[in-house]
């Protein structure tokens, strides 16, 4: 089955893909060296999700996101040098190094943040539509969240909301079969995550998570339907993290073989082969992918070494609109 | 030329042991490559290397347990290890126990550091140590009483200068005073009352559990709105609130002996006689010797009575009950009452007088004796039931020595005699002992050239 | 030396002895012990006191003829 | 005389007809009129876009009402009980209380949240409880608690206003009380504690309910001669510290009256103040009157016996004098 789409499209999706697994390679060799400190969750394996979503989504629209965000603020268009000081905990990251990894903000490009606490980011995205209803705006916002969010009473509670009041807020489960260490038949009754919606009247649908093009298409086709029908809609988005859930782990509760059989479904590598039977890209414009995303990274590297440390006398800023004391 | 550094696999992770190599000197690694194990507390993890190139040394032997950021090995350029190969050879030869010199350590020194978290720490170790080492409270009170810390030799932990250290100076070097002297007074009614000179000791709470209040420091009777009240004045009103709290929480005894003072007085004068009138001697300074001599032999008398027990007082320093025109009374003590010349004792004994009259004792010397001498035979009173100084445990009284009927080898004869008193702590010595105490003064007394 | 001297110089040795009574008025013929309170360290320092104003030497056993500041003043003026 | 009630309803009315960003949701807001009838006649006034009945789901429509906010409304979301609004706390304090932080500064929560809270109506153990402190521990978000008719239209105004997340708690037992209600008058800042009966022997300390509680025991203690300053909190967070050390540096003394449990309360705190920066000002022990540790039992003696009385406080302050 040959790519529907064009030559610049696929020079888009490859690069972003491509930009995201370097950024995070990079991450993780700095956390290593203690550059990075925290919690640091790699998204490498699902990045056709983030590239093919926020491909899909208009700027006006909203974006909540997990802790495993990196690729979405990355493609959303937060600079690489604000997302690695933020990393790196300077003044100059995109949260003012008060956020960290999990926590990357964005006022201007509408992304409403990297979410650490799992399902607490769903009743936000429906406060946001609600807004955009009440001030009658178009704008969809959609919410990233795993399957592990499910479980949690917030997920069930904000569909339940949102379809009652008929909010424009797009779901979009990104199920990578496992809640931190514990897989999908472990904490589900139902493995089948799109069977919930339909329970409170809101479409669902799911798309496979590791072909960019398939979820660039599903994404916008949901969005646009949110849009015109200023309802919610659901898309399961089935992936799968091929590093540990932070960082490291000893990986105790995954096989080495499960890893590698899902390894074959590397979204980009896949792309990229497709891409080049397809006659799309070459290797020469995969070179040039690599050495501008190698070029990205080592001039956000030089930001955040360069950034500087926000004073410890201002660090009561930012808990109120103006300083109580 | 790279390094492969033992890795911080979590923030938590502060070293790791290098469980396994994967791959030995010679091969060739690239970007990506899992080429160790490393256990840590969650588990054994894979660990991948950053550069490519090829293994030239393995610097950390399996199951050796090392810090984040010690180096594990060097991996060289691919091109340089070839141009390296008979060194690298070396290398692979070498026995597994006979590794490079750990140089892992000097890295271990280096990488950490660079932590964003290091800023929190940063100065921390060196807190400024230099000046005395005294709490708030204690800077505070020294503040007040226009104490400079720098003078003051620390008791507590450390050489920690404590609230008692402070107080002592101020008072000219006095002891600390025993904790049951401790008065429950409300901070506000202490402030007000170091603010008005008001010596709280005088003062009756009225207060939660007897607290002396801020009322009570007001009305509290402060005869001259001076900074300070005369040294005699605060040192009686100090000794007034004594006496009330000894008569409520002393379980007093007496025992009375009458003794023959003929011998000591006729010594006396005929010493006296051939002193210049400077070295004249009084009687009482005989007296008083023959107590700091007494009390040598019985120590139970000679203590002080601190939270809840009797403490042996480490020398002897009789207390001399000085009465003041106008009613007031001191009891300054005379350090070491037992030891030097008569004569220096007396020249000892005029000058306390003469400063408790002037009122200008030092308060040392009125919280340091270890037992009290008062004597009122002057005003012919033929003896006295005195009352004990907390924390002290004993009192010796003495009426007038007056010519009496006294019975001498069968025959009535008049002798001068003088009562003395002996008031004790019940607590601490029994009757027994007091009365053994009174016939070794009597004794002593008797061979006055031996004093 | 006249007697208001010697009474003078006898009056300075006593405040020396007991500086409270400086601001007191001290009737000449009153009994120094029972009145003024002094007692015998008191009246031994006084009498060491006029020793070294004026040189005489007043005996223990003459303390009764010096009971008031009369007495004292006939009894230094007749050995001065 | 205007009631509380009748003084929120007020609130709510003027700022739904001044501010179309303003909108009030919550369970049984709309037809019911409000577990208090607090909004009763609102929903008639501004239909169901701007008076939401919400599904019985405390976490997300507080949650919702946090990112309403953040998307540039100017949600008023009413949780029926305090303790009710503890399904909600993951919102507070997850989100509402540290967004603008952990975004440097880049999203603003200007959400206003109301609660009835305290007991002395017999509702037991799971409705009358006063959690107040629990949400004043926390950076991020501002705690009112007003006492009187008057600051209970102006402190919702106030929160509303505000750029930060404000709760508002109102204790369930002065809904009823009658008080004049100025709406012209510049009210005073809400962030300022106010002292409600000046006096010289004592300050009680209090808030919320207890103001009424200890403005009776003054009374008393004037009749036994002592002069009480009562001095009404109003916020919680941030902590008016500078009037409660001035009263106390007048007084000497300091009684602090709290409807919570005395271990970790605001009386805590108080306390805490008291002994920092009032030390060499005090006279006596500082003394708390609290809810005993129990839950609150429904039987109505117990009830009484639990939480703080006027008795309580005036033994309370007679002990602060002691015998004399």
């Amino acid at each position: 089955m040959t790519l529907d789409i064009s030559r610049d499209q696929a020079l888009d999706l490859l690069r972003d893909m491509i930009r995201i697994r370097r950024l995070e390679e990079k991450s993780a060799e700095l956390y290593s060296k203690q550059k990075i400190r925290g919690f640091l969750h790699l998204y490498i394996g699902e990045e056709a999700v983030g590239v093919g979503a926020m491909h899909a989504l208009r700027e006006d629209d909203n974006i909540v996101a997990t802790y495993r965000e990196h690729g979405h603020a990355l493609i959303r268009g937060i600079p690489a040098c604000e997302i690695m000081a933020e990393m790196y905990g300077k003044a100059n990251g995109c949260s003012g190094g008060r956020g960290g990894s999990m926590h990357l903000f964005s006022a201007k490009r509408r992304f409403y943040g990297g979410h650490a606490i799992v399902g607490g980011g769903l009743p936000i995205a429906v406060g946001l539509a609600l807004a955009d209803k009440m001030k009658g705006e178009s704008r969809v916002t959609a919410c990233f969240f795993g399957d592990g969010a499910t479980d949690e009473g917030e997920f069930h509670e904000s569909l339940n909301l949102a379809a009652l009041w008929k909010l424009p807020v797009l779901f979009l489960c990104e199920n990578n079969e496992y809640a931190m260490g514990t897989a999908l038949y472990r904490h589900v009754s139902d493995r089948d995550i799109a069977n919930n919606p339909p329970a409170y009247g809101i479409p669902a649908d799911s798309v496979n998570g590791m072909d960019v093009v398939a979820v660039e298409r599903a994404v916008h086709n949901e969005a646009e339907l949110v849009r015109e029908t200023s309802q919610p809609r659901f898309l399961e988005l089935k992936t799968y993290r091929f590093r540990a859930h932070s960082m490291y782990d000893a990986e105790l509760y995954r096989s080495k073989e499960e890893v590698e059989e899902h390894k074959k479904q590397d979204p980009i590598e896949n792309f990229q082969a497709r891409a080049i039977s397809d006659g799309l890209v070459t290797q020469a414009d995969i070179d040039a992918i690599e050495a501008d995303a190698a070029k990205e990274i080592a001039e956000a590297i030089e930001f955040a070494e360069h950034g500087e440390w926000e004073p410890v006398e201002d660090i009561t800023r930012h808990t109120y609109a103006r300083d109580l004391s | 030329m790279a390094e492969f550094i033992m890795p911080s696999l979590g923030a938590d992770m502060t070293a790791g042991i290098l469980a396994k190599w994967r791959v030995a000197v010679g091969d060739t690694v690239s970007h990506g490559d899992i080429i160790a194990e490393v256990e840590t507390d969650k588990g054994l993890i894979e660990v991948e290397v950053f550069e490519s190139g090829v293994v030239e040394r393995l610097l950390v032997e399996e199951g050796e347990k090392v810090p984040v950021g010690t180096v594990l090995a060097e991996i060289g350029a691919e091109s340089a290890a070839a141009a390296e190969s008979p060194r690298k050879a070396d290398a692979s030869h070498r026995p597994r126990g006979a590794l490079a010199p750990s140089p892992a350590h000097r890295a271990g020194s280096t990488g950490p550091a660079a932590a964003p978290g290091s800023i929190i720490s940063a100065g921390s170790s060196d807190v400024d140590l230099d000046g005395p080492l005294a709490s708030p409270a204690v800077r505070r009170r020294a503040h007040e009483l226009d104490v400079p810390l720098e003078g003051v030799q620390g008791s507590g932990e450390h050489g920690r200068i404590t609230l008692d250290d402070v107080q002592g100076v101020a008072q000219g070097g006095a002891a600390p005073a025993p904790s049951s002297d401790r008065i429950r007074i409300s901070p506000y009614a202490r402030r007000i009352a170091t603010e008005r000179g008001v010596d709280v000791s005088q003062i009756r709470g009225t207060g939660p559990g007897g607290a002396i209040q801020a009322n009570d420091v007001l009305s509290a009777r402060v005869p001259e709105p001076r900074k300070s009240m005369p040294a005699a004045e605060r040192m009686q009103r100090a000794i007034a609130a004594a006496m009330t709290r000894a008569n409520d929480e002393i379980p007093h005894y007496y025992v009375e002996h009458s003794i023959d003072m003929g011998r000591a007085l006729a010594w006396l004068r005929e010493t006296n006689a051939s002193l210049s009138v400077s070295q004249r001697l009084v009687s009482g300074v005989l007296v008083l010797r023959a107590v700091a001599h007494a009390l040598r032999k019985h120590k139970k008398l000679n203590a002080t009575w601190q939270g809840g027990e009797a403490v042996p007082s480490a020398g002897i320093h009789v207390g001399l009950a000085v009465s003041l025109r106008g009613g007031g009374l001191v009891a300054p003590a005379l350090r070491n009452t037992d030891e030097g010349s008569l004569s220096d004792l007396m020249a000892r004994m005029t000058d306390l007088v003469a400063r408790s009259r002037a009122g200008v004792l030092r308060s040392s010397e009125l919280t340091s004796s270890t037992i009290t001498l008062t004597s009122l035979g002057e005003r012919g009173v033929e003896s006295v039931t005195p009352i004990i100084f907390p924390p002290q445990v004993a009192i010796v009284g003495c009426g007038a020595t007056l010519e009496r009927p006294w019975v001498v080898e069968g025959q009535v004869v008049p002798r001068p005699i003088m009562r003395v008193t002996l008031g004790a702590d019940h607590r601490v010595s029994s009757g027994h002992q007091g009365a053994r105490f009174l016939s070794t003064l009597d004794r002593l007394l008797q061979d006055p050239e031996k004093l | 030396m006249t007697s208001d001297e010697i009474r003078s110089t006898l009056l300075t040795c006593l405040t020396d002895v007991a500086p409270d009574l400086a601001d007191e008025e001290i009737e000449d013929d009153a009994d120094l012990r029972d009145e003024l309170d002094l007692d015998s360290m008191d009246i031994l320092r006084w009498v060491q006191g006029i020793h070294k104003a004026l040189r005489v030497e007043i005996p223990e056993e003459d303390y009764g003829k010096i009971a008031s500041l009369n007495d004292a003043i006939a009894y230094v003026a007749a050995r001065i | 005389m205007t009631t509380y009630r009748d003084a929120v309803r007020t609130a709510l009315q003027t700022l739904l007809r001044e501010d179309s960003r303003v909108f009030l949701m919550g369970e049984d807001v709309g037809r019911y009129g409000g577990p208090y009838a607090v909004s009763k006649s609102l929903l008639k006034e501004f239909g169901e876009e701007r008076v939401r009945d919400t599904p019985l789901c405390e976490s997300t429509f507080v949650g919702a009402g946090i990112g309403a906010a953040v998307g540039g409304m100017r949600p008023i979301v009413e949780v029926m009980t305090v303790n009710f609004s503890l399904l909600a706390l993951d919102q507070v304090v997850n989100n509402a209380a540290v967004m603008r932080h952990m975004s440097g500064g880049q999203f603003e929560v200007p959400i206003a949240v109301r609660m009835a809270t305290g007991g002395g109506k017999q509702l037991a153990a799971q409705h009358s409880h006063s959690l107040e402190n629990w949400y004043a521990h926390i950076p991020g978000i501002k705690v009112l608690a007003p006492a009187t008719v008057q600051d209970a239209h102006d402190m919702l105004l106030a929160a509303v206003e505000d750029p930060d997340p404000v709760f508002v708690f109102e204790h369930q037992m002065l809904y009823g009380i009658e008080g004049p209600l100025d709406t012209e008058a510049t009210p005073p800042s809400p962030w300022k504690a106010a002292v409600r009966r000046p006096g010289t022997d004592v300050s009680l300390i209090a808030y919320g309910g207890s103001v009424h509680k200890a403005l009776t025991a003054a009374e008393e203690l004037e009749k036994a001669g002592m002069s009480a300053e009562v001095i009404d909190l109003r916020s919680l967070r941030p902590l008016d510290r500078e009037t409660i050390l001035q009263s106390v540096s007048h007084t000497h003394r300091a009684v602090v009256i709290d409807e919570a449990w005395k271990t970790g309360s605001l009386a805590s705190e108080i306390s805490a103040i008291l002994a920092e920066d009032a030390f060499y000002e005090l006279d006596a022990p500082v003394a708390r009157v609290c809810t005993l540790e129990v839950p609150i039992p429904y039987a109505k003696h117990l009830e009484e016996a639990a939480i703080p009385q006027v008795d309580r406080i005036v033994e309370a302050a007679k002990r602060t004098v002691g015998d004399g």
